[in-house]
C-alpha cells in the first residue's frame, strides 16, 4: 500500500515534474533562446536607443489602448452570445451558435477589407442606399475603434466558448435562489450569474486581451494607414530592414509585450483572487430566462450581428473568388469558376496543405488537452508559489506575434538537436511544436476556469470509488470539464486551421500549411485563387462541424459547444 | 537537396525559375521557400545566428539588403561570366550579387479616376487629394528605395513626400494591398511595382499603370551566394542559369523586364528606351537607410 | 395576502412519462401554515416550484387571492411572486459572504446601510451563525449552510414562505428551536407557509393544515389532529405517524374506531373473508395480561423506550413500545386499546 | 477488516482559527458501527473526511489495525482506502445516469459485464430506484439522490462505510427501510461503519457503540443504552435523547440516578446555593395527583401524543408527554420518576 507525502490533494507524484517539463519545452525553452540572441546583439548597439524612442512608448500606448478596447469588444460580442444562447429562450440556439463560431475561420485581413469595403466608397451597400461616402474620404475603420472593433470580431469566440462553459456549470437552485429574492433578470445577471461565471468570464477576456496584443494581421491593414503602429507591427517593420540590432529590438519589443500580457494576466488574477467559485450543489440543469417580448429584437439582433461578423466578409470572399480580377465588378458575364478549377485540380499544393494544417491542427487540438488538462488541473489544484510564474509564462507565448514565436523556434532548432543529433527543423515536427507552444495558453484558459468551478466533491466521491488520478481524470473529472474541453479544442482547431504567422517562416517544401498558401497565393496577386481557398477552407471546416453535430449524441453533454 | 534557394519572388515565379533552371542542369534536386522580404530575412538571419542556414542562394527583392549582407560577410564572391552582358550598375563589382530584373514602382490609377497622372506631381495635385495611397518602406523593401530614389530627383526630393502628405495620401502595407485599394476603388491613385497592375488589367480589372514621366525607381531583384553554402557549385551554376539568355527568357515570360541587355519587353509595357530608370546607389543607400526610414516615417506619421 | 389557491394543477416533465404532479387542488387559507408531506420522489418540491414560479403547470392553474400566477400559458415571473424559499438543495451563493448571502433579497429590495445590517444580523443571530457571517458557504458544515439559506429565507417580509425540508440536516435541538423561530415568524408576519417535510411530527408540531402527497397526487388535507386521527386510506394511514396496518375480516356497519371489545371480536374471527385495512398504532398497544398473544420480531432501542415488532398468531406484524427490554423470540400477551379503519 | 483507531486527532482549517476537531481519541472495534452524534458545526463531517483520506489531520493519527492510514506528515490516497462514503451533498457525478453513478466504483475494480448490471440492480433495488436507472441524477428528487448515493456506496464491498447523514431527506418509511438495509450490509459485510445524524433514534436503533461530540472535542462513547442511561455532562445530556436539564441543589454523597423520593426532597430545598444539573426525561414525567405543582408553558401536538414544557414553580422549564390535550396556562401535578445527575 503506497503512502504519498501529499496533503490530500490526490495529485500523482509525477504531475508537477510533468507540468514543469512541459512549460520549459513550450514556453521557458524558446522564450530563454530568444532573449539569449537577444541580449547577445545588444551589445553590438545600445537597445537603449529603441527605449529612447518616443515612437515606441508611442506604440506601446496604441497597443494597450486597442487591445483594451478590443477586449471589451470581443466581451461585449462574445459575452452578449453566450449569456442570450445559454440563459434565454432564444429560437434557433444551435444554429446561432454554429454561425458564431465561423468568424474566427475567417482570416482577420479578409474581414478588415470586407469591413473596408463596405464602410467605404466602394460599398454597394452603401451605394444602393445612396450614403456611399465621396472618393477619398477618410475610413473610419482606420483608427483604434476600427482596429478595436475587428479585434473584437475576430476574438469574440473566445469568449463566448470560455463563458459558455462557465454558464453551463452555474447549478440552477443558485439562480432561482436569487429570482425568488426578488431580482431582476438584469439583477440576477449582475449579482449571480456573472459573479460565479466570472473564472469562465475572466478567462476569455484575458485570452482576448492578450490574443489583441499579439495580433499582426488587423493593425498591419487597418492601423497603418492612420499611423497607429502596435507592437507586433513594429516587429514587422523591424523585421523588414534587416540590421545587426533587429535581433536586440525584436527582444526588447518581445519582453514589452510579454510585460503587456501578464499585466493582462495579473488583472485577471486580481479579479479572481480571494473567490470560491466550487459550484456547491448539483449543476447539469441550467436556468432559462424568458424574455417575452423582448425576443424578437434579441434575436434580430443576434441574427444581424451574424450578418455583420459573418455573412458580409464570407459574401465579400466569395465574391472575389468569383471575379476574374480584382475590382472587376461581379455580373453574370464576369463570374467565373476558374479560381476554384486552378485550386482543385491544377494545384498540387492544396492537397498538401489541406493534409498539413488538417493534421497539424487536429493533433495540436487535441494534443494540447491532453497537457492541458493536466496542467490546468495542477494550477488550480496545487498550492505551490510557482502557480502564477507557471500560468504567466504558458501564456506568453500567445501573446507574442508568430514571426517572434517561429524566429525562436528557429533559432533553438535550425542546428540539430544536441546530444541526439536529429534536426527537426524543415520538417512538420517544428511546425507541431510550434504550435503547442502558441496555443497553450488558448487551450489552457477555459479548462482552469472550468476546473474552478469544480465541485470539489464529485471528485472526492471518485477517488472513495477507488479511482486512481488517471481513471478518474477519464471518467469524472474530464467529463466534468468537457464543455471547456470542447471549447478548448474547436478554438485552437479553428484558430491553427489558417494560422500564419507562426507556420510562415517555419515551413519548407511540403509542410506548408493553409494559411501559408492563402498568404502567398494573395501576396503574389493571385487574389481571386487566395478567396476560393479561404471559402474552400471555410466550407471544410463547415462539413467538419456537421460531422461533430452528428457524432455529438455520443459525446459528453456539453462538449459541442453550439448545443444546448 | 543540393541547392536550396530562399527567394520572396511569387509562387508561381519562384517555381517557373526553379523550373527553368532544373531543365537546364538536370539531376539537382532543387529546394525552394518563398516569403516576403521581411520573413525571408527574419528567416535567414534566425538560421544564421543559430549557426546553420539553410540557404545556398538568395534571389530578393532589392541590393540594398544584399549590400549589408556583403558588409557582414554574409555572401560569397562570384564573377559570373554572364555579367558581361549587363549594365555595370546592375551587378557588384566584386560579384557579390547581380540583379536579374527590373520592377519599376510606377503609377496605378482606377479608371474611373477623375484625373489620368501622367507625373510624379500629378499626384500632389487637389484632384487626387484624399486619394493616393503607397506602399510602407516598413512592408515593402521596394518602397524603401523608391523614396530614396525619388528623394534624389530634383523638383521632388522629400518635400515632394510631405506635400503628398499634406494632400492626404497615406502609406500602408505592401504592394498587393496598393493595388487592391485603388482596384476596389477605395483611392484611387498609388505607387506601385509594375508587373501587378499590368498583369490584372489584362485580367480585366478597372486598373491603369502609368510610368511617369520624371522617371520611375526600380528595384533589380539580384542574386546572391552565401558564403555558408555548402554547394557552391550547384549555387554558381544557379547565378549563371539566371542570368543567361534563357534564364532572362523565363522571366520575360512571367511579365518581368529583364536586366540583360538586348533583351524585349513583356507585353503591356512600353518599348525598353521608353522607361526612363532613376539610379540609385545602394551602399550609399544602405548607409543612409535608417534614417530614411525615419524620415518618412517622421513625415508619415508613423510610429508617432 | 390572500388564499393561495392550486387549482387541478398537474406537471409533467419531459422525461420519465408519468406525471409528477398530478391533479392536485388545495386551498392554504391566508396566513395557514400548511405542512407538506408524502414519500421520496412524491412530487413536493414540484409543487413548491411551481408555486415559485420556477416551472409551468402543465395543466391546472395557481391563484394568490384574484392573482392567477401561473397556468399552463401565463406564468409571474418568480421575482414578481414576492415568496421565499429554502431549496432542498439551499441554492446557497458561494461567491458571497455569509452575510452577503442573507443580506441579497434586502439588497435587491434597496434596503441597504444601517438597517440592512441590523435585519442580517438578526436573521443570522435566529440561526446561530452570528460569528460566521464574513466566511463562505464553502467553508461552512452541512448544517450551518442550510441555517444560512434559512436565515435568507426570513430576512424579509414574504407573502409566501416556501420550506422544503428546512431542516433536514439539523440535529434535535437546534430542529426545536428553529421550529420555534418558524412559528414566531409565521405568527409575526401572517406569511402563508408551505413546509415539506419527512418528519411528522414536526409537521404536527407546526402546521394548522397537514397535506399528503403520494405518487403525485393529494390524498388528504386536514389538521394534524384530524389526519393523525382519522386518516383516509392505507396510504395515507402509514405515511402520517407510525403503526402498522392489519388486514382483518371487516367490522360489522361503518364504525372506523375500534375500542379493545370490538378488536377482540375482530381478532377472534381472523381467518375470514374479505378483509378491511385497520390501522393500529403503537401507543395504542398496551403490554398487559390477558390479552392477544403475540410474539417478539425484533427489538430497537430508541432511546426513551424500546420500539417493538410484534407477530400476530397468524403472522401480521404489529408495532409496539416498551420502556422495558424485551428479548426476541419471547411471546407477549397485549391489548389493543384502539385501532382505527382505513 | 481490523480495528479503525483515531489517536489524538485534530484538524484546524486556515480560516476560522479554532480547531474544527480537537484531541478525538476513538476506537471502532473491529466491524463496529459506530454512530456519531453532535450538534451542527461540531466536526463530524471533518472526521469523516479525515478518516476517508480527503482532508490530513493537523495533528493526530489514524490507524486501520496496523497500518497507519494517515498522520500530519503521510497519508494513504483516498482511493487505497478501500472505503466508501455517502457525502452530506451526495457528491453524484451529473454527467452519469443513475445506473451509471452506482456502477462507478464496481467499474473502477475492474468488474463488469453480467456481474456488474447484477450488483447494480441489486442497489438500486435496495432503495427502490429500479425504474430510475436510466435518469440524469439533476432530474431526480433530493430524496431519490440521496438513495442514489446510497446505492453507492453500498454496491461494493468495503472495509469501512462512512455515512454522513445518508437518510436526513429521507420520509419515516424509507427511513426505516434504508435502516434494516444498513443492518443487514453490516451483518453481511462485516464492515466497519461510522454514521453520522442528527438523528438520536436512528443513532440508537442502528449503532453499536454512540459517540457524541462538541465544538470539536469528543464527549463520550458508549453503548447506545448507557450513552441514553449515563450521559456524562450537560452537553451529552443535552443531546442523547429529550430531556430538561433543571439547575437543583446538589443531592448527597456521589449518588446520580434519584427516584421520586429522592427528587421529592432536592425539590424541597429549591432555594439552596450551589446547584447541580439534573436531567429529567419526559417520559420519566407523570401527570399524577399528589406531585409536584408545575404549569403549563406550551403544548404541541407530535401525533402519538402532546408534548408539554411546564414550568416549575421557580420558572425552570421542564418537559413532559401527555396523551390528552392540556391548555397552556393549566396548572399540573407531576411526578419525577426518574432524574439523572449530570
Ligand atoms: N473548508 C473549511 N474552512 C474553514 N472552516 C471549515 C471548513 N469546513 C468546515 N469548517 C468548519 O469546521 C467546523 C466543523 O465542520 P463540519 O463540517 O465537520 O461540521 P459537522 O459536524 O459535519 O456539522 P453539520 O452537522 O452541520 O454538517 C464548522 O464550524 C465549520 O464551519
Ligand atoms: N427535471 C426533472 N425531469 C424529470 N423528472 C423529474 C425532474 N425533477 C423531478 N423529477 C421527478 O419528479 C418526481 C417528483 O420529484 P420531486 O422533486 O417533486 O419529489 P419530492 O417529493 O420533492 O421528493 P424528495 O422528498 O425525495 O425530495 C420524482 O419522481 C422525480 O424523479
Ligand atoms: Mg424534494
Ligand atoms: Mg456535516
Amino acid at each position: 500500500m503506497r503512502q504519498t507525502r501529499n496533503r490530500g490533494n490526490g495529485q500523482p507524484r509525477w504531475l508537477f515534474p510533468f507540468v514543469i517539463t512541459v512549460i520549459f519545452c513550450l514556453s521557458v525553452l524558446p522564450l530563454g533562446r530568444l532573449a539569449a540572441t537577444g541580449i547577445m546583439s545588444a551589445f553590438h548597439g545600445g537597445a537603449s536607443e529603441l527605449l529612447s524612442d518616443p515612437g515606441l512608448w508611442r506604440s506601446v500606448y496604441d497597443t494597450l489602448s486597442t487591445s483594451f478596447f478590443g477586449m471589451i469588444a470581443a466581451v461585449v460580442l462574445g459575452g452578449g452570445f453566450a449569456l442570450l444562447l445559454t440563459l434565454f429562450d432564444i429560437r434557433g440556439k444551435a444554429l446561432l451558435g454554429f454561425l458564431f463560431m465561423l468568424p474566427t475561420m475567417i482570416p482577420p485581413q479578409v474581414t478588415a477589407l470586407s469591413w473596408i469595403g463596405m464602410t467605404g466608397p466602394s460599398s454597394a451597400l452603401l451605394k444602393a442606399i445612396g450614403l456611399a461616402p465621396p472618393l477619398g474620404s477618410p475610413q473610419p475603420l482606420y483608427s483604434i475603434g476600427g482596429i478595436a472593433l475587428l479585434y473584437g470580431v475576430q476574438n469574440a469566440a473566445l469568449v463566448y466558448l470560455s463563458l459558455r462553459a462557465g454558464l453551463l456549470a452555474l447549478p440552477r437552485d443558485a439562480v432561482e435562489a436569487a429570482r425568488l429574492s426578488g431580482a431582476s433578470s438584469f439583477q440576477v445577471l449582475k449579482d449571480v450569474i456573472l459573479p460565479l461565471s466570472l473564472p469562465g468570464f475572466a478567462a476569455g477576456a484575458a485570452i482576448a486581451f492578450v490574443s489583441c496584443v499579439g495580433n499582426f494581421g488587423i493593425p498591419a491593414i487597418l492601423g497603418i494607414p492612420a499611423g497607429i503602429y502596435t507592437l507586433p507591427t513594429l516587429i514587422y517593420s523591424k523585421f523588414a530592414a534587416f540590421g545587426p540590432r533587429t535581433f536586440a529590438d525584436i527582444s526588447v519589443l518581445s519582453a514589452l509585450i510579454a510585460i503587456l500580457s501578464v499585466v493582462g494576466l495579473m488583472v485577471e488574477a486580481r479579479v479572481l483572487r480571494g473567490r470560491d467559485y466550487r459550484v456547491i450543489g448539483l449543476s447539469g440543469q441550467v436556468a432559462v430566462f424568458r424574455l417575452g417580448a423582448w425576443r424578437w429584437l434579441a434575436e434580430l439582433l443576434l441574427w444581424l450581428t451574424i450578418f455583420l461578423i459573418l455573412a458580409m466578409p464570407l459574401i465579400a470572399l466569395v465574391a472575389s473568388s468569383l471575379a476574374p480580377a480584382y475590382g472587376v465588378p461581379l455580373s453574370p458575364a464576369t463570374v467565373t469558376i476558374k479560381a476554384y478549377e486552378e485550386i482543385l485540380v491544377r494545384q498540387a499544393a492544396t492537397r498538401i496543405a489541406f493534409t498539413n494544417s488538417l493534421s497539424l491542427s487536429l493533433a495540436t487540438a487535441f494534443g494540447l488537452l491532453v497537457v492541458t488538462v493536466l496542467t490546468g488541473y495542477f494550477l488550480v489544484r496545487s498550492k505551490s508559489r510557482f502557480v502564477g510564474l507557471i500560468s504567466a509564462l504558458a501564456e506568453i507565448p500567445y501573446a507574442l506575434p508568430g514571426i517572434v514565436l517561429a524566429v525562436a523556434f528557429i533559432l533553438l532548432f535550425a542546428a540539430p538537436i544536441p546530444v541526439i543529433g536529429i534536426s527537426i527543423y524543415g520538417t512538420i515536427w517544428i511546425i507541431l511544436i510550434a504550435y503547442f507552444s502558441s496555443f497553450f495558453a488558448v487551450s489552457l484558459k477555459p479548462v482552469v476556469s472550468a476546473f474552478r468551478q469544480l465541485d470539489p466533491s464529485l471528485e472526492e466521491a471518485a477517488r472513495l470509488s477507488g479511482a486512481g488520478f488517471t481513471r478518474r481524470l477519464a471518467d469524472i473529472l474530464v467529463p466534468l470539464v468537457a464543455p471547456a474541453a470542447g471549447a478548448s479544442v474547436i478554438l485552437v482547431f479553428l484558430i491553427a486551421c489558417n494560422e500564419l504567422t507562426v507556420s510562415a517562416l517555419l515551413w519548407s517544401a511540403g509542410t506548408q500549411t493553409l494559411g501559408v498558401l492563402i498568404y502567398n497565393l494573395d501576396d503574389s496577386g493571385s487574389f481571386n485563387i487566395a478567396a476560393a481557398l479561404s471559402v474552400l477552407v471555410v466550407i471544410m471546416v463547415i462539413a467538419m462541424m456537421v460531422v461533430l453535430e452528428l457524432m455529438a449524441k455520443r459525446l459528453p453533454k456539453g462538449v459541442v459547444p453550439w448545443r444546448s | 537537396a543540393d541547392l536550396v534557394l530562399y527567394t520572396s519572388q511569387p509562387n508561381e515565379d519562384a517555381q517557373a525559375t526553379v523550373d527553368g533552371f532544373k531543365a537546364a542542369n538536370p539531376g539537382l534536386d532543387v529546394q525552394w521557400v518563398r516569403d516576403g522580404t521581411p520573413q525571408i530575412m527574419a528567416k535567414l538571419n534566425a538560421e544564421i545566428q543559430a549557426g546553420n542556414p539553410a540557404a545556398d542562394v538568395l534571389l530578393i527583392a532589392d541590393t540594398v539588403t544584399l549590400e549589408r549582407m556583403k558588409q557582414a560577410g554574409q555572401l560569397m564572391a562570384y564573377k559570373s561570366p554572364e555579367a558581361a552582358n549587363y549594365d555595370k550598375t546592375l551587378y557588384d563589382a566584386d560579384g557579390f550579387y547581380h540583379s536579374t530584373k527590373l520592377i519599376t514602382t510606377g503609377i496605378i490609377y482606377n479608371t474611373q479616376a477623375a484625373m489620368k497622372p501622367t507625373s510624379w506631381a500629378d499626384l500632389a495635385k487637389p484632384e487626387a487629394k484624399g486619394l493616393v495611397t503607397m506602399p510602407s518602406p516598413l512592408a515593402s523593401g521596394a518602397a524603401l528605395i523608391h523614396a530614396q530614389t525619388l528623394a534624389g530627383v530634383s523638383g521632388l526630393g522629400w518635400d515632394y513626400y510631405k506635400n503628398l502628405k499634406a494632400n492626404g495620401a497615406i502609406a500602408a502595407g505592401g504592394n498587393g494591398a496598393i493595388l487592391k485599394s485603388v482596384a476596389s476603388g477605395e483611392k484611387a491613385y498609388g505607387f506601385v511595382v509594375d508587373y501587378l497592375p499590368i498583369r490584372e488589367k489584362a485580367k480585366g480589372a478597372p486598373v491603369e499603370f502609368v510610368f511617369p514621366k520624371e522617371g520611375v525607381s526600380a528595384v533589380t531583384e539580384p542574386a546572391a551566394i552565401l558564403s555558408s553554402t555548402k554547394h557552391a557549385d550547384n549555387a554558381k551554376k544557379f547565378i549563371d542559369y539566371v542570368l543567361s539568355q534563357k534564364g532572362q527568357e523565363g522571366f520575360l515570360k512571367l511579365g518581368y523586364i529583364p536586366a540583360r541587355n538586348g533583351m524585349a519587353v513583356p507585353p503591356g509595357f512600353p518599348a525598353r528606351e521608353t522607361i526612363k530608370v532613376l539610379p540609385i546607389n545602394a551602399p550609399e543607400a544602405l548607409k543612409n537607410s535608417e534614417k530614411d526610414v525615419k524620415g518618412f516615417a517622421d513625415i508619415f506619421g508613423i510610429k508617432g | 395576502m390572500a388564499k393561495l389557491i392550486l387549482n387541478r394543477l398537474s406537471k409533467t416533465f419531459d422525461l420519465g412519462g408519468r406525471a409528477a404532479v398530478n391533479d392536485v387542488s388545495l386551498t392554504v387559507r391566508e396566513g395557514g401554515f400548511l405542512a407538506l408531506l408524502g414519500p421520496s420522489g412524491c412530487g413536493k418540491t414540484t409543487v413548491l416550484r411551481m408555486i415559485a414560479g420556477f416551472e409551468q403547470p402543465s395543466d391546472g392553474s395557481i391563484l394568490l387571492g384574484e392573482r392567477v400566477l401561473a397556468d399552463a400559458g401565463e406564468m409571474v415571473p418568480p421575482e414578481h411572486r414576492n415568496m421565499a424559499m429554502v431549496f432542498q438543495s439551499y441554492g446557497l451563493w458561494p461567491h458571497m459572504s455569509v452575510a452577503e448571502n442573507v443580506g441579497y433579497p434586502l439588497k435587491v429590495r434597496g434596503i441597504s446601510g444601517e438597517k440592512r445590517d441590523r435585519k442580517v444580523r438578526e436573521a443570522l443571530a435566529a440561526v446561530h451563525l452570528e460569528t460566521y457571517a464574513d466566511r463562505r458557504p464553502a467553508d461552512l458544515s452541512g448544517g450551518q449552510r442550510q441555517r444560512v439559506a434559512l436565515a435568507r429565507c426570513l430576512v424579509t417580509e414574504p407573502d409566501v414562505v416556501l420550506l422544503d425540508e428546512p431542516l433536514a440536516n439539523l440535529d434535535r435541538h437546534l430542529r426545536q428551536e428553529m421550529e420555534e423561530t418558524f412559528r414566531e415568524f409565521h405568527a409575526r408576519s401572517g406569511a402563508t407557509m408551505i413546509y415539506v417535510t419527512h418528519d411528522q411530527a414536526e409537521a404536527m408540531a407546526l402546521a394548522t393544515d397537514v397535506a399528503v402527497m403520494s405518487e403525485g397526487r393529494l390524498l388528504q388535507v386536514a389538521t394534524p389532529e384530524e389526519i393523525y386521527a382519522r386518516p383516509e386510506g392505507r396510504l395515507v394511514g402509514g405515511l402520517v405517524g407510525q403503526g402498522a396496518i392489519l388486514s382483518l375480516p371487516p367490522p360489522f356497519g361503518d364504525r372506523r374506531l375500534f375500542d379493545w371489545p370490538a378488536m377482540q371480536e375482530i381478532l377472534a374471527g381472523l381467518a375470514q373473508e374479505p378483509r378491511a385495512d385497520i390501522l393500529v398504532r403503537p401507543q395504542d398497544v398496551e403490554i398487559a395480561a390477558e390479552g392477544q398473544v403475540a410474539t417478539v420480531l425484533s427489538v430497537l432501542f430508541e432511546g426513551e423506550r424500546y420500539a417493538l415488532r410484534l407477530a400476530l398468531p397468524d403472522g401480521q406484524a404489529l408495532r409496539a413500545f416498551s420502556r422495558q427490554p424485551v428479548k426476541v423470540g419471547d411471546g407477549l400477551s397485549i391489548v389493543i386499546r384502539a385501532a382505527w379503519r382505513l
